[in-house]
């Protein structure tokens, strides 16, 4: 057994251990790396700073799980920051019935801390099932599909949505999804009704989403945490997305790392083998 | 009535909603309306369909005194003790109710977590399995170091060339790639659809006559 | 001559602010009496009012389109015009209710809310803060109800074409026309593999993906799980076949049975190698990766719908030293089987291969339809590359979203 | 006091699924258990309170009272039930005499997003996509984006033989697909690293206050 061979029968879990060090490690000793924005979030957060304020609402669906809640979460909080400080009115709804806890409690926490009024500035539509169908709905007549808010409130009664009937009375429609409902978007909403729609991704989404972007079906993507991280800083308000980026870079490298070890032990290991098999004929 | 019914039913109502999509006629659009709303009921109810085979499966487990069976034991107290929360206590959807503190506290913590493990197996991968054997697999490796790179703030201190190389990968051969698979993937939604419509693929009625 | 006018309108808009006309009310603001002390001059009217049925969307007759010219004191005159007051009523003559209020410079306006086929006047005053001026006015006119979304009929023409082909194709497949589908190159690894593993003694594993049963590539897996069960019931070799959902597994089950059976080796089948591990999806990639560690299979073949445990199932086998050959359409999970297999059907060559191996109408019909519709997108793109040149530049905007 | 509770359950819970890393256990098969049950029980109730109780109950009972419904662009309360009755219709299944009653409603419900699915695709995923790239031939860019499409195409292409120029423009999708997958492959890990972090950061941030 030669060191490459041996080198690559370690036991994974020294890698394991490696990768958490590595990401534990920059939350204490922050490298404050500058985050640089690229051209998908820096147009969807023209696109939302366009929103006269207290008009129309931008609707944001708040279509993602538990599951991706890292990468998507900091996006709502992001979003939603903006919209309230510039006085853009909000509607959040949502496709997926764990979004219901997830979009309440992104929505109460930056309310709050923003001194935002239930109704007057933003309102909650709730979880209805059926994708296509809810989209498609809504094209119609939203109060068809959401004939009232998540809390029991006819949406006649609730002030922003005062002359809301359809997607012709919403100037931004942002999905933040880890699953197809960004794409059904684009599907039911954009392409029958026209609706300018934005997307916030999990990054493993996110390259299959650059056609959308060249035709402009989609008016700009935020793709994970970095996608995140570039809108915190835009809307100058540092949160998880920024903090998670020095430890990102860290593992991003410690990765590229292995990767080349692991192929240098290979390569080494087979070349090593066949000098052997040479040598013994 | 067992067979063709559901097959006519399915025709119709599949071939109705095709159509309307070139048909603005209001008695076209209010029907349209109307079975968009019963789309979604039957979803809703399909979806309660779910629940309701994960109790059968469990309830059987614990019949059949299964080896695990005390796993389907905490799935099925969990699942009640929700839907007892949920019905039962007065402000079940309000923030802070148990209900919710339930969600926020036990499954998006352990949903989160679940997929984050594969960090760690990315990692373990990256060293043991990801091999340039191949000019194919040499390409995806050396475009993935330069995304990998590229997308992280590390990579603009290194060369401020990185981050530019990854854009030019995202918006010129990803684009290509990503349109060329979204158009071949499209044409086989399609396809599937219409052999639905038209009764050709008949694998949701399931077995038996 | 100016002068003259400017007093008859001073004497007439307070004759009308002495006797509170309703109108006044109407379109002034509450302070419409101080205001009209300093400004008394109404604006001059908008001019060319038209008004259509609209067409640009091909609707169903709720819409109607309303034009016109900007009031001379819009912009430039004495520049003081501030909007434009639309009215809508059922007779000729009458005001009827106000529509909509609308900011100054614009010229035109759709209404949506009309009743289709039902005659409407329309009626349009410019309006400077306090006083409003002459109406103008236009009509009848209806909502027509259209008959056929115009702007749609590119997507329609080419989806009865692809239509037309698929199921061409699958009736032609159906009466045993033989159709062209062109060897996949993973077809030979998988048999390579599969002579690999006859060579060493040692298993086969066959993992069908951990989707539902319902789902097309467990569908088109199951299709090559036969092709595979052939080759190890010739070779007398041990097929093993773990699945995450207990219906694949009964499918599974049948597939291989028969396929033994067909080869005539039925005794060779074992029902204990067909097995069913966990639903969850982690909990069946461990078990999974136990079978590899410890019956130690010599090929590793992964047909079907995959999602993150493709990573943990790639490696295991990888370190293991197995050949793998894997196939999906699940796009995410390609990039790692590419790099820790030997083999990887990507995408569609995995319902290919299945069509190839089966022959199934249904799947033929569907794979040869989109074969000719990519031909024609090709023709298409080429042929809105060659637009571009000469200027025809309505080609492509007429198949792309209007 | 009770916040303190509910955030050491939910860190004992990332653990136990944490203590997978070293091997399969209890502690994690418990928390796969519970994380089921839970989640089911929280979806059928956002499913009652949010569709079925407002679109489905509601409306019936309101109709048959003689009050007006919303929402349900029906008149009539019978008219509000059939949905409800087709839904109800799914669950024969678990009744094998007569549960092929239960192919009606699943036959409208599959046939009828099959149907809805069509147009938006043909138009979003196939027509807008080849508009979009019938780009001028002016830049190498646009040349690589026309190239790596036809060639993406090609390969994908399965009524003749790879020979020949098809053979090249399949090698040439070939390269342009693995670049792609680079790319995939690059944000995939980018991804998994993220919720790894996210997780962390709850630990450290806020269970433990430590940053």
């Amino acid at each position: 057994m030669n060191i490459f061979e041996r080198f690559m029968e370690i036991d994974r879990r020294w890698i394991f251990l490696a990768i958490g060090i590595a990401v534990i490690i920059p939350f204490f000793f922050p490298l404050g790396l500058p985050v640089v924005v690229t051209e998908p979030v820096q147009n969807l957060y023209d696109a939302l700073d366009e929103i006269p304020p207290n008009g129309q609402p931008l609707l944001l669906a708040i279509d993602y799980a538990p599951a991706t809640l890292p990468e998507l979460e900091p996006m709502s909080l992001a979003l939603l920051r903006h919209a309230f400080s510039n006085d853009v009115n909000v509607a959040v709804l949502t496709l997926h019935p764990a979004g219901y806890g997830l979009a309440e409690r992104a929505m109460n926490q930056v309310a709050e801390e923003m001194g935002q009024v239930y109704g007057e500035d933003y309102c909650f539509l709730g979880f209805q099932p059926g994708i296509s169908a809810v989209i498609l709905g809504m094209g119609v007549n939203i109060r068809n599909v959401f004939p009232e808010d998540a809390y029991g409130t006819p949406l006649s009664e609730i002030p922003i949505l005062d002359g809301v009937r359809n997607y012709d009375d919403i100037p931004l429609l942002i999905s933040l999804a880890g699953w197809s409902a960004a794409e059904a978007w684009v599907y039911y909403a954009h392409q029958p009704y026209g609706q300018d729609v934005g997307a916030g991704v999990t990054a493993v989404m996110a390259t299959d989403f650059y056609p959308y972007l060249d035709t402009g079906q989609l008016v700009g993507l935020l793709g994970g945490m970095r996608g995140a991280a570039e809108y915190e800083g835009l809307i100058d308000h540092h949160d998880a997305g920024v903090r998670g980026m020095d430890s990102q870079s860290v593992i991003h490298i410690l990765i590229i790392i292995l990767i080349v070890l692991g192929n240098i032990a290979y390569f080494g290991a087979r070349r090593k083998k066949r000098e052997q098999e040479r040598n013994a004929a | 009535m067992r067979r063709q019914f559901p097959l006519a039913l399915c025709f119709i109502s599949g071939l109705f909603m095709a159509v309307q999509y070139f048909i603005p006629h209001p008695m076209v659009q209010d029907m349209y309306e109307r079975l968009l709303i019963w789309l979604q009921t039957l979803l809703a109810f399909a979806f309660l369909l779910g629940t309701v085979s994960l109790i059968r499966v469990h309830y059987h487990k614990i019949r059949h005194r299964a080896d695990d069976r005390g796993y389907s034991w905490v799935t099925l107290l969990a699942l009640c003790l929700m839907i007892g929360l949920g019905f039962f206590h007065s402000a079940h959807h309000a923030q802070g109710s148990p209900f919710d503190k339930m969600f926020q506290n036990v499954q998006v913590p352990i949903e989160a977590t679940m997929f984050s493990l594969l960090a760690f197996y990315v990692a373990s991968a990256a060293f043991r399995a990801f091999r340039a054997r191949t000019l194919e697999s040499t390409l995806l490796l050396v475009a993935a170091c330069i995304v990998m790179l590229g997308r992280v703030p590390i990579g603009d201190m290194i060369h401020s060339s990185i981050p530019m190389a990854t854009r030019w990968i995202l918006e010129v051969p990803n684009l290509a790639a990503k349109r060329g698979i979204m158009i071949g993937v499209g044409l086989g939604m399609m396809a599937t659809s219409l052999k639905i419509i038209l009764g050709i693929e008949r694998a949701w009625m399931g077995g038996g006559d | 001559m100016n002068q003259v006018r400017r007093i008859l309108l001073v004497s007439l808009a307070l004759a009308a602010a002495a006797v509170g006309s309703v109108r006044a009310q109407e379109t002034a603001p509450q302070d419409g009496i101080e205001s009209a002390a300093l400004d008394i001059v109404p604006p001059g009217p908008p001019c060319a009012l038209t008004v259509r049925d609209y067409l640009e969307h091909s609707d169903s007759g709720d819409k109607i389109e309303i034009e016109w010219g900007l009031s001379p004191d819009d912009g430039s005159g004495a520049g003081d015009v501030t909007g434009y007051v639309l009215s809508r009523s059922l007779a000729e003559g009458e005001v009827g209710d106000v529509l909509e209020e609308i900011a100054s410079g614009a010229t035109h306006y759709v209404d949506v809310s009309v009743e289709p086929g039902v005659e409407y006047y329309y009626s349009l005053e410019a309006y400077d803060g306090t006083n409003s001026s002459e109406r103008v006015w236009a009509g009848p006119v209806a909502g027509r109800v259209n008959l056929f979304q115009w702007s749609r009929l590119s997507v329609l023409v080419l989806m009865l074409l692809f239509f037309a082909m698929v199921t061409w194709f699958t009736a032609a497949a159906g009466k045993g026309a033989k159709l062209f589908v062109r060897r996949i190159p993973g077809l030979n690894a998988i048999e390579e593999a599969v002579g690999r593993a006859t060579e060493m003694g040692r298993p086969v594993l066959y993992v069908p993906g951990i989707g539902e049963i319902d789902n097309i590539m467990t569908i088109a897996s199951l299709n090559i799980l036969s092709h595979v069960a052939k080759i190890t019931a010739r070779y007398d070799t041990p097929l093993i076949v773990p699945t995450a959902r207990a219906v694949v597994m009964s499918a599974a089950e049948e597939v291989v049975k028969q396929a033994y059976a067909e080869v005539g080796n039925p005794d060779a089948y074992n029902p204990d190698n067909i097995r069913y591990l966990s639903d969850a999806q982690f909990a069946f990639a461990g078990a999974v990766n136990g079978i590899m560690l410890r019956e130690k299979p010599a090929a590793n073949l992964y047909m079907g719908a995959f999602w993150a445990e493709s990573l943990l199932l790639a490696e295991t086998g990888f370190e293991a030293g197995a050949i793998q050959v894997a196939g999906t359409a699940m796009v995410s999970q390609l990039p790692f089987f590419v790099t820790a297999c030997d083999f990887t059907l990507m995408g569609e060559e995995l319902y290919a291969a299945s069509a190839y191996l089966s022959r199934e109408p249904k799947l033929l019909g569907g794979l040869k339809g989109s074969d000719w519709m990519k031909v024609v997108s090709i023709v298409l793109m080429v042929a809105g590359i060659v637009a571009h040149i000469v200027g025809l530049e309505w080609f492509v905007a007429w198949f792309q979203t209007q | 006091m009770a916040a303190i509770i509910w955030t050491t359950i939910g860190a004992v819970l990332t653990l136990s699924v944490y203590s997978f890393l070293y091997k399969d256990n209890p502690f994690y098969k418990f928390a796969e258990h519970l994380v089921v049950g839970i989640s089911a029980g929280y979806y059928l109730v956002i499913y009652y309170f949010n569709f079925i109780q407002p679109n489905v109950v509601s409306p019936v009972f309101q109709l048959r009272l003689g009050g007006e419904a919303i929402g349900l662009g029906s008149n009539t309360w019978w008219l509000a039930l059939i949905p409800g009755l087709l839904g109800l219709l799914l669950y024969t299944r678990f009744f094998p005499k007569i549960g092929w009653v239960g192919r009606w409603p699943l036959g409208i419900y599959v046939g009828g997003y099959a149907g809805l699915g069509l147009s938006p695709i043909m138009q979003a995923r196939v027509l807008d996509q080849i508009g979009a790239n019938a780009l001028p031939l002016t830049s190498v860019t646009n040349i690589l984006v026309v190239g790596g499409l036809l060639g993406t195409l090609t390969y994908f292409f399965f009524s003749m033989k790879h020979k020949g120029v098809l053979g090249v423009m399949a090698r040439v999708g070939i390269v342009f697909l693995m670049v792609g997958f680079g790319a995939s492959f690059g944000y995939t890990v980018m991804s998994r690293v993220s919720l790894l972090i996210g997780r962390v950061s709850f630990l450290l941030h806020d269970c433990l206050h430590l940053i």
